[in-house]
């Protein structure tokens, strides 16, 4: 891998390459450069699968980590693209025509974190969601416990003691 | 249509037909696997009540609810588990301290009141109760760590020849493996007298911040380096980690964040008193851990403190009590310059009754708090145990840490099973190598081994430091010579094998095996089986108005006593014990405090 | 003798991006759901399919049925609090879930496990497999009509499903494969009992050949129907068992040996038609190698020792920054989960890759216009797809 | 576990946007009359059920719980993990057949609910029309932790916690999930119950209608689903 | 033949007994069903119990009138399907209302209880019903020709279009039984048997795998209970037509049982092992071997 991880350095912008396991790099790239890295890797270089397309949610950094993992089956080599985008009006290009599938996950995280896919078939239909109307719910800021306890009923009956507190008040009754 | 195979071959599976169906007869209650995972079981009498398994359990299932009579050194609450949650994934078995939950194989619950699947295992009765079988945790507990790691000491050749601190405190990389054994259930903090917060300060050794845990030390205890050494740690006694491995060495912990803080970077994080003088003035007598805990509070809330200390330098029982190989007298000084730097002022040399009387302190101040300790030790009153060479520990250990002669004979024999007959045997012990090159020190003790008071670790140090520990023996005379030029000194301590110490009512009227004496050939005799408080410097008018309750001075809950101008703690109040002493010293001045404020109110 | 084509030429049209024209208000077309309340379905999913007559025009997946935010819950959940709720996130076949959390976890824990825990996981996982091809044996058959080799292989997957209770204390999830090894070893003749389960699923699936494989109506339902044209595994991101049917002998099993797979000699069967036929035989004949693979496995693994690695303190378990991504073969395709920490006591990020995620999703809706509606059900699960992997 | 964000509010203000053709307007029959429609109203029962009463004859209602008690006729609609295990109960090893226990696969022939396991919103949808859709008198039996408390979804965003918030249940079986051999001991407590005639949920849901619609409409914002149910 | 009031008597027990048989016959076949997947399956009684409960509910929701005729013409499909062929040949309490002609009414009747169901579920409103409806006609089409063929085959063989004469015919041996007398028409005729009875691989039309049971879908209550009376019922009548056509009849009950069962059991054999056919494969399997079969019997008639 790092063989081509320098092959293709005075070509692209690569930062940060993470050698992670034999079988397993991990490299920043650039906007600009994705689809033309994306579409070599996949031509040249034996890249042929997409196993997937996620993000990862820096709320700290203002950034999302979009991560095209990308596999050569006759290698067995797989390479995790991490694409800093900004979190604000997150945007990211589709890359459905270079493979069909990633139209799921592109749909997938318009809904899940609201990154924008302009281009990508339905992507802006409902996927797993249903009349959802917070914001996107894998983005760090929503609590998932916050939001449970302000929409849904628990049973109510139940109540803990700090075993510390109960311990304490048990030994020392006076205070 | 494919070949006639293909539309033959199928009708193979009415073979079937005639086979006895392979239906389960009767499934309804079948019994699960050996190792099945069902309903909950918990041995309450095993249980403590730490609340491990509320913590690891990812589906918020189990609530720590309060039970009728729980047992001592335990939190009195215990698992309730909730099946509308609960996942039966027994992360909660794993990761019990104890061992006492386990898993039934039972799994039928049916109800139609969808608020019944919830029980206290062990408590509420369930038909599944006495299952042998299910899943308990195969091995040792894998989910946290079971051992200490080994902490550096002075060998005992290097450490015998002196007084140097024995115990290295725990490295960097140490601190934080003992640290992440803590699952942080809080008993310790309720046993603590001072309540302090033990697993928060853990946790700031975990995250390597020592700045945070040298501020939740002082939150509750002014005295980190002293209490770091010598706490008697009943923390460590209901540790939850101690049943299915060893306790986690707060003590140790504790001296480790204070290690990694300088004197100077104590004092920033520390600071001084944040809030405007009040103009009211406070006298303590005694500059032991409680008069000094008490004075730092009362300095931080705006009060001018001023402390009155009989000896010459402060520390009270923690500079002449306690020998300088367990705490080394700078470590007590980096202490009290924490307290000097809020403003206390320490009058040393001062004692009350001969250079000031309580009556002026009355007169002067607006509150007076009295902590003088315990500074007298008690006698055996066996026959001969006022002879010449008949030493009292506690006077012994003064006059060693002050510097004074102290005779040192060959060979000493100690009376007492506690840690002061351990400090004094180990102190004697180094001054007879000192001194001979070689230890004699006999130490006989009421209890046995298995009942001893003193800490596991002092005994073990002692007999690598070649003191003789006799356990179960009662003195009975302390022989004298009858005759010659050394008539009526000490020559020797008769003993008897102790039976048993205590009656069935649980009186101290300890019973011998007459049969089984032994005469130890000793030219000194110490006493370490008790210490008093010297009530003298009250005088005799005090004495009357005071309410008094066995001995001692009787105080309320806040430290007060029967006079309104005077409190009382420490050890002369609550018997010896360093960090019972500090929390009465916080106590105390809470107390203060509030009197206080309440008249700086009344006199605007 | 006899064409019963459908004439395109007249309806639906062909609009210029060739696809369908559909209008809906010339009652030319139906909207006809299938799923998510409906036996034909491979779980709780759900297909909306346009048709014409008998046939299918447009066909759509849509999946959330299932949907709790795994990944959402995992991120507010210690390492050692998730290892509950991974296995959750693929029903049939749990343990691949609990085995790529564990792994990733170890890799960038830097946890070392013992080498017996490696043996017991890799049994754990061939006989999740074998579960789930089971499922998928009865559940082709019964797409298809054929209801009684649902009924012995449900009763297979049942004796396995004891074994499994006996070795790891919990029927489906299983909750054994614990970052740091696995929860207990084998149990004391277990190797005998297994071997009856196996003798027997044997036993069931020389029946099953007669029965279903070799069977004319089977046959004419299966061979040539949803055929995957092999040039679409790349872009479709299809694997496992769907794309060794169109003859890519492709297995991380083989390709990419982790756990002990390495020592286990086998070899993948790959079939070259691509249709549910082709899909269908390969399940079968993988299903026959696991058997193989367990039993191999218990000749050949080593018995007594330990089996798990004492871990960290779990209560505050850190683990520091780092990603990885851990891979298997699943009994449907690669499965793998993407793991990101960011040296808190929680992950920052999981991923889970479900091999029905594209499947499913992506494959079936290009497959499914120009089916009848008959084989939306057999083309469905001969993709073998669970849907709670898809929306976990 | 993660401390709860107290700071985190729920977006109360957003409306979930109708679709155009959910919106209620005026529309032109073929004969020229102008009618009101209102999609949404038919897309969940917006009428309040019949409440049926039982037959007078005490001896007829008995043997028509008798007979409904011993032919359970189970809508096999898998809502969660635990429809695993029903499939066991079909297949020789358990089978339930022998206890008059059956499967359906439409709910106007259903009796029993099986509500297996947690219910997300969106199937929470379904099973709720699953549910109207099946004739009186019906039964819910929830399966599982998840339908007790929230189970392990107890934080989830998406899957409701108790399930007789929503629909009238008759029966819990305990369990994560609850082995076959469970589900057959609850099947069996719940022909006792249906035997003393105290299974009437149906009536229980027709009578408290408002509630349970309050309840469903607070967390169901898109009603929007095919006028069938499938 | 003249008509006598007592037979409607006799009638009404005929068809008491017939769906009794039929109640416990069908229970029977999913037991040996459910065997084969080795299982015990239900309770022979089952049927009572499901026919109990489900006039027991209490709600009975109607779509309009055709959906509440639907079953009524599903079972009077069956019932004048039974009522007009012999159930038990020499019996004059069992003969029924057989005449002259009896034998194209009967066809008549075993379409129009499918006609009527098709016009109820449709009615119905729901698509997988109108689906489920459009596929069995045009099943049930293909499946009767090559009935229609042997039907014809047989009237020609013995000259008769009244059933009762056609049984007549067959008495005295087994080997006068039409089964051995005219085999290609049997065999045509039992194409279109298995391919009516609604099991594999001829039962897409129900197929709950892909159209949860098509066209009753949306049945219930006491409308199911009607179509259940009907499907123990129906089948019986049906091969009752079988039997009195191709099996020699039945002169007793004993024998009715044993017949009836046995033919019966043929869909069975055929239907537990074989997957489902698609609607045009099973129309092109009716035309490509059922029907050359038909043409085959009459020619050599």
């Amino acid at each position: 891998m790092r063989d081509l991880i320098e092959k293709l350095t005075p070509r692209y912008t690569l930062g940060n390459a993470t050698y992670q396991r034999a079988d397993l790099t991990f490299v920043d790239v650039t906007r600009d450069e994705l689809r033309a890295l994306l579409l070599e890797l996949r031509d040249k270089e034996g890249f042929t699968h997409l196993v997937l397309l996620t993000a990862v949610d820096w709320i700290e950094e203002g950034k999302f980590q979009l991560t095209y993992m990308i596999n050569n089956r006759e290698a067995d080599q797989t390479l995790g693209l991490r694409l800093y985008i900004d979190r604000n009006d997150a945007e990211g290009d589709t890359i459905h025509d270079i493979w069909p599938t990633a139209a799921t996950y592109q749909r997938e995280l318009r809904e899940m974190f609201g990154i924008a896919f302009p281009g990508s078939p339905r992507v802006d239909e409902e996927f797993i969601l249903e009349g959802w109307t917070d914001m996107p719910p894998y983005r760090r800021d929503f609590d998932t416990l916050a939001y449970s306890q302000q929409t849904y009923v628990e049973r109510e009956g139940r109540e803990t003691h700090d075993p510390r507190a109960t311990m304490k008040h048990k030994m020392y009754p006076e205070g | 249509m494919g070949s006639l195979r293909d539309v033959l071959s199928p009708f193979t599976a009415w073979k079937h037909v005639i086979e006895t169906p392979v239906t389960i007869k009767n499934p309804i209650g079948r019994e699960a696997a050996d190792r099945y995972r069902g309903f909950h079981q918990n041995d309450t009498d095993k249980c403590i009540g730490c609340g491990s398994c509320e913590d690891i359990c990812q589906n918020a299932a189990i609530d720590m609810i309060p039970v009728d009579n729980p047992k001592d050194g335990d939190s009195g609450l215990r698992p309730q588990i909730d099946y509308g949650r609960c996942c039966w994934c027994a992360l909660c078995v794993d990761v019990c301290m104890t061992g006492s939950l386990t898993m039934s194989n039972e799994y039928t619950w049916v109800d139609s009141d969808p608020d019944a699947f919830r029980f206290i295992p062990g408590v509420d009765k369930m038909p599944w109760d006495d299952f042998e079988k299910g899943y308990e945790r195969q091995g040792d507990r894998m989910l946290s760590g079971l051992t200490r790691p080994e902490m550096a000491e002075l060998e005992p050749e290097a450490r015998i020849g002196n007084f140097d601190e024995i115990v290295a405190g725990y490295s960097r990389e140490q601190a934080v493996l003992e640290a992440d054994r803590c699952v942080e259930c809080g008993l310790c903090v309720a046993t603590c007298p001072a309540h302090m917060d033990i697993p928060d300060y853990i946790a700031a050794i975990r995250e390597g911040d020592y700045d945070l845990g040298t501020q939740i030390l002082y939150e509750t205890n002014p005295f980190s380096e002293v209490c770091g050494r010598v706490c008697t740690h009943k923390c460590e006694t209901v540790c939850a980690a101690q049943y299915e491995g060893e306790p986690i060495a707060i003590r140790w912990l504790k001296r480790h964040i204070i290690d990694n803080v300088s004197e100077e970077r104590r004092l920033e994080i520390v600071g001084t008193p944040q809030v405007l003088p009040t103009g009211q003035k406070v006298a303590v007598v005694g500059a032991g851990p409680a008069g000094l805990t008490a004075a730092y509070d009362l300095a931080r809330s705006g009060h001018a403190v001023t402390v009155f200390e009989a000896q010459d330098k402060p520390g009270g029982m923690m500079r002449y009590g306690i020998p300088e190989y367990r705490l080394p007298y700078d470590a007590l000084d980096r202490d009290i310059a924490v307290i000097k730097a809020q403003g206390v002022e320490i009058k040393t040399g001062t004692r009350i009754g001969t250079d000031i009387t309580l009556d002026q302190l009355k007169a002067d101040y607006d509150a007076t708090v009295l902590s003088i300790g315990l500074h007298l030790g008690r006698s055996t009153r066996v026959p001969g145990s006022d002879a010449p060479g008949v030493e009292a520990a506690i006077d012994l250990l003064r006059r060693i840490t002050a510097g004074e002669e102290v005779p040192v004979p060959k060979k000493v024999a100690v009376i007492g099973g506690g840690n002061v007959a351990m400090d004094i045997a180990r102190s004697m012990a180094r001054l007879q190598k000192q001194k001979f090159g070689e230890v004699g020190v006999t130490v006989t003790a009421l209890e046995d081994f298995d009942h001893f008071l003193a800490d596991k670790e002092e005994v073990t140090e002692s007999f690598e430091e070649g003191i003789e520990i006799l356990d179960a023996r009662g003195p009975q005379e302390i022989v004298t010579f009858k005759s010659g030029k050394r008539k009526g000194h000490v020559k020797g301590l008769r003993t008897w094998k102790v039976t048993s110490i205590f009656d069935e009512q649980g009186r101290f009227t300890p019973q011998y095996d007459e049969g089984d004496e032994m005469v130890h050939e000793v030219e000194m005799v110490v006493e370490a089986i008790g210490q008093m408080a010297d009530i003298s410097l009250l005088g005799d008018e005090l004495t009357e108005a005071l309410e008094w309750n066995r001995g001692r001075i009787a105080v309320d809950a806040d430290g007060h006593t029967s006079e309104p101008w005077l409190w009382g703690g420490g050890d002369a109040v609550h018997g010896p014990d360093v960090i019972h002493a500090v929390a009465d010293g916080h106590k105390i001045a809470a107390s203060v405090n509030v009197a206080l404020m309440a008249k700086a109110e009344a006199e605007k | 003798m006899f064409s019963f084509q459908p004439d395109r030429s007249q309806y639906p049209d062909v609009g210029p991006d060739g696809k369908f024209e559909i209008d809906l208000e010339t009652g030319k077309f139906l909207k006809l759901w299938h799923g998510p309340n409906h036996p034909g379905i491979t779980g709780n999913m759900s297909v909306e399919l346009t048709v014409n007559g008998d046939e299918v025009v447009e066909g759509y997946t849509h999946v959330g049925y299932l949907h709790r935010g795994f990944e959402k819950l995992m991120e507010r959940r210690t390492f050692i609090q998730v290892f509950p709720i991974v296995c959750r996130v693929c029903v049939p076949e749990p343990d691949f879930n609990e085995y790529c959390y564990a792994a990733a976890v170890e890799e960038l824990a830097g946890i070392e496990v013992p080498e017996e825990a490696n043996w017991i996981r890799t049994l754990i996982l061939e006989m999740g497999r074998f579960n789930s091809y089971m499922m998928a044996m009865g559940g082709i058959a019964g797409a298809l009509g054929n209801g009684v080799i649902g009924q012995w292989m449900t009763y297979v997957r049942d004796l396995m499903l004891d074994r499994f209770e006996e070795l790891t204390g919990a029927r489906i999830y299983h909750m054994f494969i614990l970052p740091g090894g696995v929860r207990a070893g084998l149990p004391e003749g277990f190797e005998a009992r297994m071997e009856e389960v196996l003798q027997t699923a044997e036993r069931y699936l020389d029946d099953v050949e007669k029965v279903l494989f070799t069977n004319a109506v089977f046959k004419k339902r299966t061979k040539g129907v949803g055929y995957i044209d092999p040039k679409l595994f790349e872009s479709y991101g299809v694997t496992g068992p769907n794309a060794r049917a169109g003859g890519v002998a492709k297995d991380v099993r083989k390709d990419s040996p982790y756990l002990v797979y390495d020592q286990l000699s086998f070899e993948v069967p790959v079939e070259q038609d691509s249709d549910i036929w082709a899909r269908s035989i390969v399940r079968y004949r993988d299903l026959r190698l696991t058997i193989d693979l367990i039993r191999q496995i218990l000749a050949k693994m080593p018995k007594g020792g330990e089996v798990m690695t004492s871990l960290p303190n779990v209560l505050h378990w850190k683990i520091p920054r780092g990603e990885t991504y851990i891979k298997g073969e699943s009994s449907r395709g690669e499965y793998g989960y993407y793991l990101v920490t960011d040296g808190s006591g929680y992950p920052r990020r999981v991923n889970v890759r479900g091999p029905s995620y594209t499947h499913a999703m992506a494959l079936l809706e290009h497959l499914i216009p120009g089916t009848n509606i008959a084989d939306v059900a057999a083309l469905m699960v001969s993709l073998h797809t669970y849907p709670p992997e898809i929306e976990r | 576990m993660k401390d709860l964000d107290k700071n985190f509010k729920k977006d109360t203000e957003t409306e979930f946007p109708l679709r155009e053709e959910m919106r209620p307007r005026k529309v032109t029959t073929p004969d020229g009359q102008v009618i009101d429609i209102d999609p949404l109203a038919d897309y969940f029962c917006q009428e309040a059920p019949k409440v049926h009463r039982k037959s007078y004859s005490a001896i007829v209602e008995g043997f028509y719980n008798w007979a409904r008690a011993n032919s359970l006729w189970i809508l096999g609609f898998g809502t969660g993990c635990g429809a695993i295990e029903m499939r066991p109960l079909m297949t020789p090893r358990f089978d339930a057949y022998r206890y008059g226990i059956q499967w359906r696969p439409t709910p106007r022939q259903a009796n029993l609910l099986v509500i297996s396991g947690y219910l997300s919103v969106k199937t929470l949808k379904r099973a709720i029309r699953a549910y109207e859709q099946m004739p009186q008198p019906k039964f819910v039996v929830g399966l599982g932790s998840c339908t007790i408390n929230g189970g392990m979804y107890w934080d989830s965003y998406n899957t409701i916690k108790k399930l007789d918030e929503y629909l009238p249940v008759d029966l819990y079986i305990a369990g994560c999930m609850p082995r076959p051999e469970a589900l057959l001991a609850g099947f069996m407590e719940l022909k006792k119950i249906i035997r003393k005639g105290e299974a009437e949920g149906a009536n229980k849901y027709a009578e408290n209608f408002d509630w349970y619609k309050a309840n469903q409409k607070s967390v169901i914002k898109d009603w929007d689903m095919p006028d069938y149910s499938w | 033949m003249t008509f006598e009031w007592i037979h409607i008597a006799y009638a009404a027990l005929t068809l008491f007994i017939v769906i009794n048989y039929g109640m416990i016959m069908t229970a029977l076949v999913r037991k040996i069903g459910a065997r084969v997947g080795g299982r015990y399956g239900i309770p022979i009684w089952q049927n009572y119990i499901d026919l109990a409960k489900n006039i027991a509910l209490r709600s009975k929701i109607t779509h309009g009138v055709m959906y509440y005729l639907g079953p009524v013409f599903r079972l009077t499909g069956g019932v004048g399907l039974l009522l007009f062929v012999p159930t038990i040949y020499g019996s004059v309490m069992f003969q029924n209302f057989s005449y002259a002609g009896d034998l194209i009414l009967a066809l008549y009747f075993v379409f129009f209880g499918t006609l009527g169901m098709a016009l109820g579920a449709g009615e119905s409103g729901h698509p997988h019903s109108a689906i489920g409806v459009s596929r069995g006609l045009a099943q049930v089409t293909a499946a009767e020709l090559p009935l229609a063929l042997g039907v014809y085959a047989i009237s020609l063989q013995y000259q008769t279009l009244n059933i009762t004469e056609i049984v007549a015919a067959q008495q005295g041996s087994i080997f006068n039984w039409t089964l051995f007398t005219n085999p290609l028409t049997t065999i045509a005729a039992m194409f279109a048997f298995v391919g009516t009875m609604m099991r594999s691989p001829f039962d897409v039309v129900l197929a709950p795998q892909e159209i949860p049971i098509g066209p009753p879908t949306e049945y219930h209550s006491a409308y199911l209970a009607l179509m259940q009376t009907n499907r123990v019922l129906f089948p019986v009548a049906k091969v009752v037509i079988y039997m009195n056509l191709f099996f020699g009849g039945a002169t007793n009950w004993a024998e009715f049982a044993i017949k009836v069962f046995a033919i019966y059991m043929v869909s069975v054999l055929i239907g537990v092992v074989y997957p489902r056919f698609r609607v045009e494969q099973s129309i092109r399997f009716f035309l490509k071997w059922g029907l050359p079969v038909g043409i085959l019997a009459i020619l050599t008639v």
